[in-house]
């Protein structure tokens, strides 16, 4: 479903990462780890087209990717209900009842999306993720100022609702989720200091 | 799209009078211009089309840098760049928006001003028409300049120095088109070349500006 | 020297303009030409 | 070997290097040389006196000055389409030759119009483009400071060269429907197409139009080559912190 | 208190031009002004001391919101606010560094502009001395505005509503000392009530800025 | 050296927490803890003075107090050295080398700090404030987006630098940081529904 073939991303005009492949069927995830500037952000960017590979390719199915980092599309003038229909609507769907429940967001529906805490503005943008449903999801460090319990919901979505139907995931993060996939350290794939590509590279 | 537009409308609504600031803000230049240059009539009349249509210009400007500024800073345009809309849409959108909130009552207001700058009869009607047909093209120039300075710290300052110029044509046929109004000679080569800006901006800027959204946000 | 007539001011200070600003130019990026080069050898001398 | 190798940056630099110096060497002898003749050896002009002395500046400035933007135009179209460095900084580099081209342009003429038409500065509709012209340097370069990043802010400028390329015609034909002018188009003897200039002012004329035209080939090649050291230089340094 | 002078200088120097932007903002406006109220000199030289205080006075005011913005956003302004210094010297620094980046340049350039507006031969000087005088001013009332709407969305445009009523005085006074000295009349007058206007700014806003920081801040 | 006695505070004119009480002496720190939402953000800002509390006191000497939150005043087109420098020079201090070791920032001092990873960022912002000097350091989620190393190397000079040398700390968070220090979990402190106080109280 998602196919990373000999992927060199740059960031800052810099090779970050170099030869980096890996490949996820429906329903597995990854969990990237790595020290922090190892590249794990520049990675994930690439990966969902916001930024062109230096070489290497990835696949998957055109529109069915997501990515999500801190910031996370969220208004705060308008109100739980109203930033999720939103995403919905651009994306032509209607927004489940599950995702409130999922996120525990049931008794925040009214409130204005700027008078949450951090951790809420964290739920509501992840439950973000279960309104698009995109298939392939880009994650970089989706559990920042979660709480434990938080963080579980968000496994058990993960693990149920997302992977369970058939989706697929790539997660850049510091802690221990407790979902049960394997984790790639990005640290074997740091670029050479003498790596080809980058914006510069016509200038050495 | 529709979506799209309806949360900017929403959302500068609930920013607190989105529909009146930059109407204030055209009000207060046109108010701060006598005060410039004195009250006296003889002055005031012949330069009041002009006054008009630089106020009106100045008003749209202001509220440019919201137009991409607040998307990008919460994480929505490279969301909006991955969904399934062309991001082609999402520029009209931004732009249509723009002049639903700034050059709509600007244009339904400005005939009032007019008054208070002792503007020649012949002259209003004219001025709400030229401003009807040239208020999108502002918008719509102005989204592309948003798009080319989004992401840029101090980008309001050099967001108006990229847009001036390219108001320039817009600004000249429409003040034209009013004093040509106030004076009683043909108004209609003025008034059809301010359609066709606009026609042509709505045709081509779209796709400038989503090409320079997509690399501001690579 | 020509005669310049009424006109002396003008003529001479279009040609002192001009001089002035492409002087401005060549020396504006001739300076940074040298400053450049010289810190990009620094650089590749290691 | 296509043309396109000459793009390269490093050939770019080893072809550009004995070059520099031979054009600002001629374009030297031709801008002194024509001056000269042009301010002591041409007689007064009958309806402009001694002042016609300064078409000698005016003329080759305000040619140079549209020109640069051209070449700008067309530097940034083969970067959008191409992506060749050399040219997007060619397109950078040319950018304050061309504005200090129209500001000499403006200086002379609004020198020149005060003992022609009594005022240094009329909103004449040539005047006026140019002083749009000198928005758009204005503007242009700006975008090029402002952003951190050489590849976006060459796409991005290149993106503004082009929309305002069409925009400064647009800007032409408004400013002649605006106002018709007082700019001297044929009433007097000019360098339009027929040449119904006398020998004796065009032959300076052209050899000044060619000696800042060569001057500008020869500031945008130096400067083009800073340009490209510059990246070079900050290649480096991105490649060394990382070492 | 010079260390926050420096950083925000060195900011808007790094941030692409600092100086220069405001600069082509004053520029431009005074270049729209003929291209919307048509070439005539006789039109022109009247109106030009006005419309050049107006313009500078515009110019300044685009770049006010991003006086404490940018710190507001990024956190410093609380930081600042528990800092060791007082929060009356941050609102002075503040107003400084505004006026070195766009009053004092605004100020240089303004004659030539005159020139272009064919203002009188005799009121250049003037024009120097009442912005000389004048331009701090805006800068000390803008930066009170600005502290007022620290924090706002879409506070670009309200704090150009609140803070224009309170430039009015300057520009009325500022605007008339030209105009005089265009006429040959006396110009003491309101060339001292303006330096008078920029001593009381000076001596009071500091605090009620300062007071508008921390209760922002709460 | 910080006392807090039944501290009442709201949030967005609501009142969230109540009854709150304790004191640390020089060298102390307390953890705060406690599910999204339930006032550790409130609690911070109300004792370093952001917002006024409802009722109750906060007390330490006067300015010696500091605040961190996410957004740590960090310029983006300043070098790493220059952010550090400026802070140090508002509290007329000179940036100690150590605060460069303690934070792992030696190879970074010439960037520009938008060119940093999230967690390099975050490491600038707090060895801010081991340039300040402040000694009653007020910290909200200081670790987010660090990777372990870095939580190891924050904790190391919490508990050496800053409480070693008679500093205290009031820190929430929701991983474990590794500092042996007490932790209060404020869920027993949520005001109740009908608690006096918030802005609109005179209404009620
Ligand atoms: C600020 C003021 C002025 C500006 C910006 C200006 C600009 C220009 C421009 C753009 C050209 C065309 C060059 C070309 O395409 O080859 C030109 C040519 C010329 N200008 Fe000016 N001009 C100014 C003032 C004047 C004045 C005051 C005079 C004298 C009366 C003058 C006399 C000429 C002449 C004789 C030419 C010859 C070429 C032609 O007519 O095409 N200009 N000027
Ligand atoms: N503009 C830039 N110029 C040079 N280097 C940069 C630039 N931007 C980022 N970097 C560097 O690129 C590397 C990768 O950054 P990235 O944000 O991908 O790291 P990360 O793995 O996400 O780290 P973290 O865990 O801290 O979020 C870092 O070392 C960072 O310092
Ligand atoms: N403007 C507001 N109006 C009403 N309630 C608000 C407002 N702002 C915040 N709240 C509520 O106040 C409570 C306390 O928020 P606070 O940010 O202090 O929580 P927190 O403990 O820091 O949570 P987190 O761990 O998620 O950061 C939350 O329940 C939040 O929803
Ligand atoms: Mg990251
Ligand atoms: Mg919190």
């Amino acid at each position: 479903m998602l196919q990373v073939n000999d992927l060199r991303c740059a960031r800052g005009g810099v090779p970050v990462l170099e030869r980096v492949s890996f490949a996820l069927n429906p329903g597995e995830a990854l969990i990237l780890r790595g020290p922090n500037g190892v590249g794990k952000t520049t990675l994930l960017r690439t990966m969902a087209g916001l930024q062109p590979p230096l070489s290497g390719t990835v696949d998957y199915p055109e529109g069915s990717d997501a990515y999500a980092s801190h910031a996370d599309g969220i208004k705060s003038a308008l109100t739980v209900t109203e930033n999720l229909t939103f995403w919905a609507q651009i994306h032509d769907r209607s927004v489940p009842e599950t995702a409130y429940a999922a996120f525990d967001l049931h008794d925040l529906r009214d409130r204005l999306a700027g008078t949450l805490s951090a951790g809420q503005k964290r739920r509501l943008g992840l439950a973000r993720l279960a309104v698009i449903g995109r298939s392939v999801l880009f994650l970089d460090e989706p559990t920042v100022s979660l709480d434990n319990f938080s963080v579980r919901m968000f496994a058990d979505w993960m693990r149920d609702a997302h992977l369970g139907q058939g989706g697929c995931a790539v997660i850049a993060t510091h802690i221990d989720l407790g979902l049960d996939v394997p984790a790639l350290d990005l640290t074997p794939y740091i670029a050479a200091a003498d790596a080809d590509g980058g914006a510069d590279a016509a200038f050495l | 799209m529709i979506a799209l537009l309806l949360r900017d409308l929403r959302l500068s609504v609930r920013a607190g009078g989105g529909f009146g600031l930059g109407l204030a803000f055209f009000l207060i230049v046109v108010v701060l211009v006598p005060f410039g240059v004195g009250p006296d009539r003889v002055i005031l009349t012949p330069i009041a089309p002009g006054i008009l249509w630089v106020a009106a210009l100045l008003a749209a400007l202001l509220s440019l840098d919201r137009i991409f500024a607040l998307d990008f800073e919460d994480g929505s345009l490279p969301l909006l760049a991955t969904a399934p809309i062309p991001l082609e849409g999402v520029a009209l959108s931004k732009a249509v928006s723009h002049w639903i909130t700034t050059g709509l009552p600007l244009t339904c207001v400005a005939p009032l001003l007019g008054f208070f700058l002792n503007m020649a009869p012949g002259a209003y009607v004219w001025l709400l028409a030229s401003l009807a047909l040239g208020a999108p093209a502002l918008s719509m120039i102005g989204t592309f300049g948003a798009a080319l300075t989004v992401g840029l710290r101090r980008g309001g300052l050099l967001l108006s120095l990229l847009v001036l110029p390219l108001y320039i044509p817009t600004l000249m046929f429409g003040a034209e088109a009013v004093r040509r109004g106030a004076d009683g000679s043909g108004v209609t080569a003025p008034l059809m070349l301010v359609g066709v800006i606009t026609l042509g901006c709505f045709a081509l800027l779209p796709f400038a500006t989503a090409a320079a959204l997509r690399i501001n946000l690579r | 020297m020509p005669e310049l007539g009424d006109y002396t001011a003008y003529v001479i200070s279009s040609y002192v303009a001009t001089i002035v600003l492409l002087a401005a130019i060549i020396g504006l990026s001739w300076r940074r030409s040298r400053r450049i080069k010289r810190a990009l050898e620094d650089i590749e001398r290691g | 070997m296509s043309m396109w190798e000459y793009a390269n940056p490093k050939r770019f630099m080893e072809w550009t290097a004995p070059v520099v110096p031979w054009a600002f060497g001629l374009s030297g002898v031709l801008v002194v040389g024509g001056l000269f003749w042009g301010f002591f050896l041409t007689p007064d002009a009958d309806k402009f006196g001694s002042t016609v002395k300064i078409i000698y500046l005016h003329v080759p400035a305000a040619l140079m000055a549209i020109n640069a933007w051209f070449m700008m135009l067309v530097a940034s179209v083969v970067w959008v389409i191409r992506r060749h460095h050399v040219s997007a900084l060619a397109a950078r580099a040319a950018a304050p030759v061309g504005m200090v081209m129209t500001v000499i342009a403006l200086v002379t003429g609004a020198i020149w119009g005060m003992p022609t038409w009594g005022t240094y500065w009329v909103w004449d509709p040539r005047l006026t483009s140019f002083m749009i012209l000198f928005l758009f340097y204005l503007g242009y370069m700006a975008l090029w400071e402002a952003i951190d990043d050489p590849d976006t802010a060459a796409d991005l400028t290149a993106v503004l060269c082009i929309v305002g390329s069409i925009f400064a015609i647009l800007s032409r034909y408004a400013v002649r429907f605006w106002n018709q002018g007082l700019h001297q188009g044929t009433s007097v003897p000019v360098v339009t197409g027929g040449r119904t200039i006398a020998d004796i002012y065009f032959i300076p004329l052209v050899i000044c139009m060619f000696g800042f035209g060569i001057l500008f080939i020869a500031l945008v090649l130096l400067r083009t080559r800073t340009e490209i050291r510059a990246r070079r230089m900050r290649a480096l340094t991105a490649r060394a912190a990382r070492a």
